[in-house]
């Protein structure tokens, strides 16, 4: 296997600067020339042209946390794949491909279940009347 | 500079810092936070003994698997969390102390 | 017979696959899934029975296979740090991986019957398949932190069994009751492997022999508030608290009676023959260390304490699992008492025994559960008639768990009472042991035939239930399993000789294979271990390694003639005190319950305050629930039951008539001083008292616990000394 | 690994001359310094080329769907006005900063630097060509999307940080549409890297070939479904229509960056853009061959061989034509997101959530096991090569 | 020299964001200090050559638990200055200075036995050359499909474990008061 120097990173590092520099840069030149009259009017949360009421920061609907719970879990389950697929080629040429079919089968299939389980509670259907808990932000539907 | 001793520093001021975020919050999401800065520092640690001690991968595999526990963690810690704030429309932790009496 | 991994893994990975399986296809097909287990589960004993024969056709002492495997390193230069799992099988292992797959494949066939009508049925062998593939794994691993695992996934399936009624609020409550009191032993148990591992730098049990061989552990003490502590009584005893915690001793034994809201079969397997066992089958493994760790008075002690005291509580109880409960309490206690006096192999037969002959006693009362959907025996009576096959295995049981010579359970308890008798004879410290052991004979004698005689004798007291009680209920899988089991209560099988030679006797045969083959790990044994090192990986098969000679049976047991004569003539004696005393018993639940010469109401009345003592259970559950979980008054509940047992304990052994009148008069004078005025009203101002000063000690707050963890672990790895 | 950009070009002696002189000049080893002055000038190329390839991306949207809907489109600044991306610029550039006085002004001020970070620092492991290209990196494509990942934090603190309830919806949303959405394209991805048997850009692109039959697109049927939830899953992650539901106009007035105006909001969009080309040429890369060209045209041996030219100019010729190559079919894609924009209508929230956890995700699922399946039962071969030595074979027998 | 910088930038910013999470009094802000920690843990494991597992810290921290945690501080409504349905105000709990000085004792506590053991770890290091960096992702991929193939595929049921709980746990009821 051939190793390999850190100096790959160099573009990384450097276009994460480039990007602080643009935007920083971009931002501070408009600070230059741009103008500046702020009023009270101009800085309140456009709400279709009404005085905003209360904070928008209110808890939300659980079906965001359900969401983004299936989405971490397939998540890890991708990070733990990439390597198995990675070599899947590998093995098959040396024709231990049948072993490594076998647990990449039987492990997609256990976290399907997972997923098949969530669809058949009706955790993956967004518009579901949940008549539970009286909810402060049920706008998004 | 990149050695043992730094990389056991580092993993080191993270441990410390979850431990402060463990104890001295109140809130449990923020505790979660502090774990998840602990689950970081072993993590970090694995991988760190893996290059300054004996090359070996298996130290890499015990990170992974400290991340994939760590997600999981994370999930199952804040579902309960969301939880309980339905039930108690609070996430101050000792709110939680109802087994007490 | 070659061994692989092939060979060995499956009867761990058969049941354990069987719960994979069932985990995810339990709902739809129920059927297929209790296929899938028990078949599974017979499997894999027959696996173990092959196993079991090639040991027996090698016999010989120090035979064992030991397979190593890596589980990650991360060592370098001279840091080692490697952790290894593994398989080790010597005779004792085989015997025990027969019993354990014997065991659990007649239950699980029972419990095809047992548990057909009900509406888990499917998820209950879910929970047994994982939990047998736990145990099985328990008894092969090599090493104690695999030992470890495997003893906190069994806690985990014992917690879901007992709840698993849980609609009923008690099931939910004795489910936790018995999570966290054993808990409190693994933690002790945990400590002690860090301890182990801080020494040895590894925890596989050769290692450990090996380093208690090459005397690793001598002068090695921690200086805890200016007392040295050695570290092998330390390592010692944390790990026979976790023994204490698995197998229900004192002052850990409550859990265990709340344990039979479980079902039946699964009280059967777990909470008589395999779990509870597996805390004793530790402390055999660990043995050397309790020697080394000077700890065996202790142990003796406790098991003493615990044969006899959950006896007399069993004298008592009413509903026929709770009888059985007390009982295996009481048995264990009788293990772990060969445990503290040395006598290994009777202890290690005593477990092997007991788990059948109460696995058949459970199975028993399940089927008459079954039948009659009553556990009260003052409501059972003459159903011998109804259920002759159920009262024939548990006749055969009672006369073994009673230690009627030629059945198992004379063949073992025999044997730990006669070397505690030895023990006592020679060191008056153990006299007490001696003698709460033939007591707690006695009275185990007396209550199981209380029990059989309430059962199955007499005129039916509710006709209600004895009309309903139909043997057409019961089908082959009910009665096949019993008989099974019944038979395998004979002593023979365990006395006997698996080479032919030898005659029987009321002792047992000469050239014994029990005895033959397992040994005390002493010294000389340990040395075998020097032989090679956990660091081989891969199978080390002794056979090859080392000159195996065949077992012989040494009457004498190492020790020169006259020794060996000294010993037999109180062995004999022993023998003969435990024959009368189990007839002795017999007799007097016959005279009591059957003959109705001495009436019961009498004794209740004439030992009120030792009734009502044995009635609270020794009011353990009180001091746990009612005190310490909930308002942390520890010293002052110790000392309440310290009152309460040595008072009445020590008038309980004293003679007969004196007691009586005296017990009576104090009882009274008792309730109406002490425990009305002086503990009920003083125990509220108490504990309003110390209400303040220990309230933020439970608060509920999890970041306080935390801060106390972080301080004790502290503590801890600094004493260590990494 | 190291087939970056650097390696490439100390292939010419001239660099090699130029560090050695360095190294002399300066008394230590000048290679890493070297590497650094070359990565930075590149990453300001590359930088640059993609800012007005967003530019152009929002004239081109415009002139695009004013074709599209018979209309001319802008047509005022410069030629055909093509320049009105600068203008646009200028106008956000002069445009007041306003920060809602209720908002979270540190959230507020980090979403959008939290989003270009994410799209620029991807733009590191974009395979341009052979040798052109920042950073070989051996977790490439795995490496881009943990990055890529940044622009959902940072779309859902924009949206948190405004204090705005539309802001507060489009953010939410956007940040639930991302991350479903991550899923099938995760997935899908691995199936192919499962066919190229590695995660860097060079093996992925290694294993395809310049012509169509050669590209893992018709490798085999799974591939073949695969590059379409590729497709449909980039531009949800993209928030692009039909899947725009963090900032559409009709029920969520401008979603996330509603409160956001001047260049705050334009540095949103330039993420936006670029970030929609660089899924195309992930696209492009996984599934259309990347860079090669066909008849091994990119390496020059062949121009070397049969013309005699001069290795490194034959070498570079190579790269132009790959570039060529690379952009052709990136920007072929750009075009089909713009059409895709003006010719479908936005779906419903729910239909969003469907399409995702219910076709999308099962139907990747079972691809990424049906790859695996060719793989095992094929040897790795794929459609078209089976065909050709079955006809091949049937050929021999005759 | 450039694996130096990229070493520091990467160390500043982990133990950085850890402190400002320690010092952050909103929990929103604590969030952000705690993926650009994450970010920095990621740099810290390039430096070490450790490629795969920088990029899993990428892609399951910062765009996975971050977002998580995200979801659920607005599902929680967790921010200082707000109200919630009752109308009581919610406090942000984010620790007052008895806890923090609970907190130090603790962390005094744990970190004099942590130094301990660092230094006997330090002292018995061998200061053997490093090895250069090999890629790891196929050594990775290789060991997961042999060596630990088990723990490969109980990881899937552990992660089953935690959809389905953590599924069955946030879902809102239909029933009442249970």
């Amino acid at each position: 296997m051939s190793t390999f120097n850190l100096d790959v990173y160099m573009p990384v590092v450097i276009l994460i600067a480039l990007a602080l520099l643009v935007a920083g840069g971009s931002l501070l030149l408009g600070g230059l020339i741009r103008p500046h009259n702020p009023n009270k009017l101009k800085e309140t949360a456009y709400e279709c042209g009404e005085e905003p009421v209360g904070s928008a920061w209110a808890n939300f609907n659980v079906r965001f946390y359900v969401i983004a719970l299936i989405f971490i879990i397939f998540d890890v389950e991708s990070a733990l794949m990439f390597p198995v697929a990675a070599v899947f080629k590998k093995f098959n040429q040396i024709g231990l491909g049948g072993t490594l079919l076998l647990s990449v089968f039987s492990f997609v299939l256990i976290l399907v279940s997972g997923l098949i389980y969530c669809w058949k509670k009706g955790d993956l259907d967004w518009v579901k009347s949940f008549n539970s808990q009286p909810q402060l932000a049920t706008k998004d539907k | 500079m990149i050695n043992l001793g730094t990389y056991l520093g580092i993993s080191f001021a993270l441990f410390i810092c979850g431990i402060l975020v463990m104890v001295a919050r109140k809130n449990i999401i923020a505790i979660l936070l502090g774990i998840e800065l602990i689950l970081n520092a072993s993590a970090l640690n694995f991988a760190a003994y893996t290059k300054f001690s004996n090359n070996n991968i298996d130290g890499h595999i015990m990170s992974l698997f400290i991340i994939v526990t760590a997600a999981a963690e994370a999930a199952v810690g804040l579902g309960i969390v969301i939880r309980f704030f339905q039930l108690r429309e609070s996430i101050h932790i000792d709110d939680a102390a109802s087994l007490q009496n | 017979m070659d061994y692989t991994f092939w060979t060995i893994a499956p009867i761990v990975l058969l049941p354990f696959f069987a719960f994979v399986i069932n985990a995810f296809i339990v709902k739809k097909f129920t059927k297929l899934a209790v296929g899938i287990s028990t078949g599974a589960i017979f499997v894999s004993f027959l696996y173990a029975l092959r196993i079991f024969l090639d040991f027996m056709n090698v016999y010989s002492v120090g035979y064992h296979i030991h397979k190593v495997f890596s589980w990650f390193n991360l060592s370098s230069g001279t840091q080692l740090f490697e952790v290894k799992m593994g398989i080790y099988i010597d005779n004792m292992t085989s015997v025990m991986l027969l019993m354990v797959t014997g065991a659990a494949t007649i239950i699980h066939v029972f419990s095809t019957w047992y548990m057909h009508d009900d509406p888990r049925f499917g998820r209950f062998f879910v929970y047994m398949s994982l939990f047998t593939s736990a145990m099985l794994g328990l008894v092969l691993s090599d090493n104690l932190l695999s030992v470890f695992i495997f003893w906190e996934l069994m806690g985990f399936c014992s917690y879901s069994l007992i709840g698993f009624y849980y609609e009923k609020e008690g099931a939910g409550n004795a489910s936790m009751k018995a999570f966290m009191t054993t808990r409190v032993g693994d933690v002790f148990f945990l400590l002690g492997i860090l301890a182990i591992w801080a020494v040895v730098g590894n925890v596989s049990f050769v290692d450990i022999y090996n380093a208690i061989a090459s005397g690793k552990f001598n002068n090695l003490s921690i200086t805890v508030f200016s007392m040295g502590i050695p570290v092998a009584t330390l390592a010692a005893f944390s790990i026979f608290m976790g023994t204490m915690g698995k197998s229900a001793q004192v002052p850990l034994q409550v859990w265990l009676p709340d344990a039979m809201w479980g079902p039946t079969p699964c009280s059967a397997l777990i909470h008589a023959a395999t779990m509870v066992a597996a805390g004793v089958y530790l402390s055999l493994r660990m043995y050397p260390l309790m020697e080394l760790g000077h700890l065996t008075t202790f142990i003796a002690y406790v098991g003493a304490i615990t044969a006899f005291g959950a006896a007399t509580i069993a004298l008592i109880q009413t509903d026929i699992k709770a009888v059985l409960a007390y009982s295996t309490i009481s048995q264990l206690g009788y293990m772990v008492i060969g445990i503290g006096v040395g006598s290994y192999n009777a202890s290690f037969m005593h477990l092997i025994t007991h788990a059948v002959f109460k696995a058949c006693l459970f199975l028993s009362a399940g089927s008459v559960i079954h039948s009659i959907h009553c556990q009260e025996m003052p409501q059972m009576g003459g159903l011998r008639k109804k259920l002759p096959y159920t009262f024939f295995a548990m006749l055969l049981c009672c006369f073994a768990i009673a230690g009627v010579p030629f059945f198992s359970g004379f063949v073992s308890k025999d044997r730990i009472l006669g070397d505690a008798l030895v023990l006592a004879v020679g060191n008056p410290v153990y006299i007490p042991v001696a003698i709460l052991g033939f007591g707690g004979a006695l009275l185990t004698a007396f209550y199981m035939f209380r029990m059989l005689f309430l059962t199955f004798f007499g005129e039916p007291r509710d006709h209600h239930i004895y009309d309903h009680a139909h043997e057409e209920h019961l089908g082959w899988n009910s009665n096949i399993p019993l008989l099974i089991l019944s038979v395998f209560t004979l002593g023979l099988f365990y006395s006997g000789s698996f080479t032919g030679q030898g005659e029987v006797n009321l002792f047992g045969s000469k050239n014994e294979w029990f005895s033959t083959l397992i040994h005390k790990p002493d010294a000389a044994s340990l040395h075998h271990f020097a032989e090679y090192k956990s660091e081989d990986l891969g199978v080390v098969d002794t056979r090859d390694k080392l000159e195996l000679p065949k077992a012989e049976f040494d009457e004498n047991h190492g020790m020169n003639e006259e020794e060996a004569h000294h010993v037999h003539q109180i062995h004999h004696f022993g023998a003969l005190m435990s024959v009368f005393i189990a007839f002795a018993g017999i007799f007097l639940a016959y005279s009591m319950y059957i003959k109705k010469t001495i009436n019961p109401d009498w004794w209740a009345q004439s030992f009120a305050g030792w009734r009502r003592a044995l009635q609270g259970k020794y009011y353990f559950d009180d001091l746990y629930i009612g005190k310490i979980i909930q308002k942390g008054l520890i010293p002052f509940n110790n000392f309440l039951a310290w009152f309460d047992m040595g008072i009445y304990d020590k008038y309980g052994i004293d003679g007969w008539e004196a007691v009586n009148r005296f017990a009576f008069n104090v009882s009274r004078w008792f309730d109406n001083t002490i425990i009305d005025s002086a503990m009920v009203d003083g125990t509220g101002w108490s504990v309003r008292a110390m209400n303040t000063v220990l309230r933020w000690v439970q608060s509920g707050k999890i970041q306080l616990y935390f801060m106390v963890l972080v301080f004790v672990l502290a503590g801890y790895v600094w004493k260590l000394n990494f | 690994m190291n087939s970056t950009v650097v390696t490439y070009l100390s292939q010419s002696k001239e660099l090699t001359l130029a560090t050695e002189w360095l190294t002399k000049a300066l008394g230590f080893n000048a290679s890493s310094l070297v590497a650094f002055i070359v990565f930075a000038v590149v990453c300001l190329i590359v930088v640059g080329v993609m800012s007005t390839i967003g530019g152009l991306g929002t004239y081109a949207e415009r002139k695009i769907s004013a074709d599209l809907q018979m209309r001319v489109g802008p047509n005022r600044v410069g030629p055909y006005g093509i320049l009105q991306f600068l203008a646009d610029g200028v106008k956000m550039i002069l445009k007041e900063d306003i920060i809602p006085s209720g908002a979270d002004r540190f959230t507020f001020i980090l979403a959008p630097f939290l989003c270009l970070i994410g799209v620029f620092a991807t733009l590191a492991v974009v395979p341009f060509s052979s040798g052109f290209m920042l950073a070989d990196l051996n977790v490439g494509i795995f490496y881009l999307l943990g990055m890529a990942s940044l622009v959902g934090v940072g779309v859902f603190l924009g949206g948190y940080a405004s204090n705005s309830k539309w802001s507060m919806l489009g953010g939410m949303r956007g940040a639930s549409q991302i991350i479903s959405y991550e899923i099938p394209a995760t997935i899908t991805i691995i199936s192919i890297v499962l066919l190229a048997g590695g995660l860097s850009m060079g093996t992925l692109i290694g294993g395809q070939g310049g012509m169509p039959q050669q590209w893992y697109l018709f490798h085999n049927p799974f591939s073949f479904i695969g590059f379409f939830i590729f497709f449909i899953a980039s531009l949800a992650e993209t928030n692009r229509a039909p899947f725009d539901l963090p900032e559409a106009e009709s029920e969520l007035v401008s979603g996330y960056h509603t409160e956001y105006s001047g260049m705050r909001f334009g540095l949103f969009a330039l993420a936006e853009y670029i970030e929609v080309f660089v899924v195309c040429g992930v696209a492009t890369a996984l599934f259309l061959g990347g860079y090669k060209v066909p008849f091994d045209l990119g390496t020059g041996s062949i121009l070397v061989e049969k013309l005699g030219m001069d290795e490194m100019l034959a070498k570079n010729l190579g790269q132009i034509l790959e570039i060529g190559s690379f952009f052709t079919k990136t920007l072929g894609l750009y075009y089909v997101v713009i059409w895709v924009r003006w010719t479908l209508p936005r779906l419903r929230v729910d239909q969003l959530m469907t399409l995702c956890w219910k076709y999308l995700t099962p139907i990747a699922i079972f691809n990424l096991l049906g790859c695996a399946v060719w793989m095992y039962a094929f040897d790795g071969k794929s459609i078209y090569s089976l065909l050709f030595e079955s006809v091949a074979s049937v050929a021999g027998h005759h | 020299m450039f694996t130096n910088t990229l070493f520091l930038l990467s160390a500043a910013l982990t133990i950085g964001g850890a402190f400002a999470v320690v010092y952050s009094e909103n929990l929103m802000h604590a969030c952000i200090f705690l993926l650009a920690s994450f970010f920095g843990v990621a740099g810290l494991y390039a430096c070490i050559g450790a490629d795969f597992l920088a990029a899993t810290q990428l892609v399951v921290y910062a765009g996975g638990v971050v977002i998580l945690m995200l979801f659920a501080i607005m599902l929680t409504g967790g921010t200082a200055n707000n109200f919630n349905r009752f109308g009581l105000e919610k406090i942000a709990a984010m620790g007052n200075k008895k806890t923090y000085f609970m907190a130090g004792i603790t962390a005094v506590v744990s970190s004099l036995v942590l130094l301990k053991i660092i230094a006997n770890v330090l002292r018995n290091q061998s200061s053997a050359a490093l090895e250069a960096n090999l890629p790891t992702v196929e050594r990775i991929g290789t060991v997961l499909a042999t060596d630990h193939i088990l723990a490969f595929e109980i990881s899937s049921v552990l992660l089953l474990g935690a959809l389905i709980g953590a599924a069955v746990i946030s879902r809102p009821r239909t029933e009442k008061n249970d």
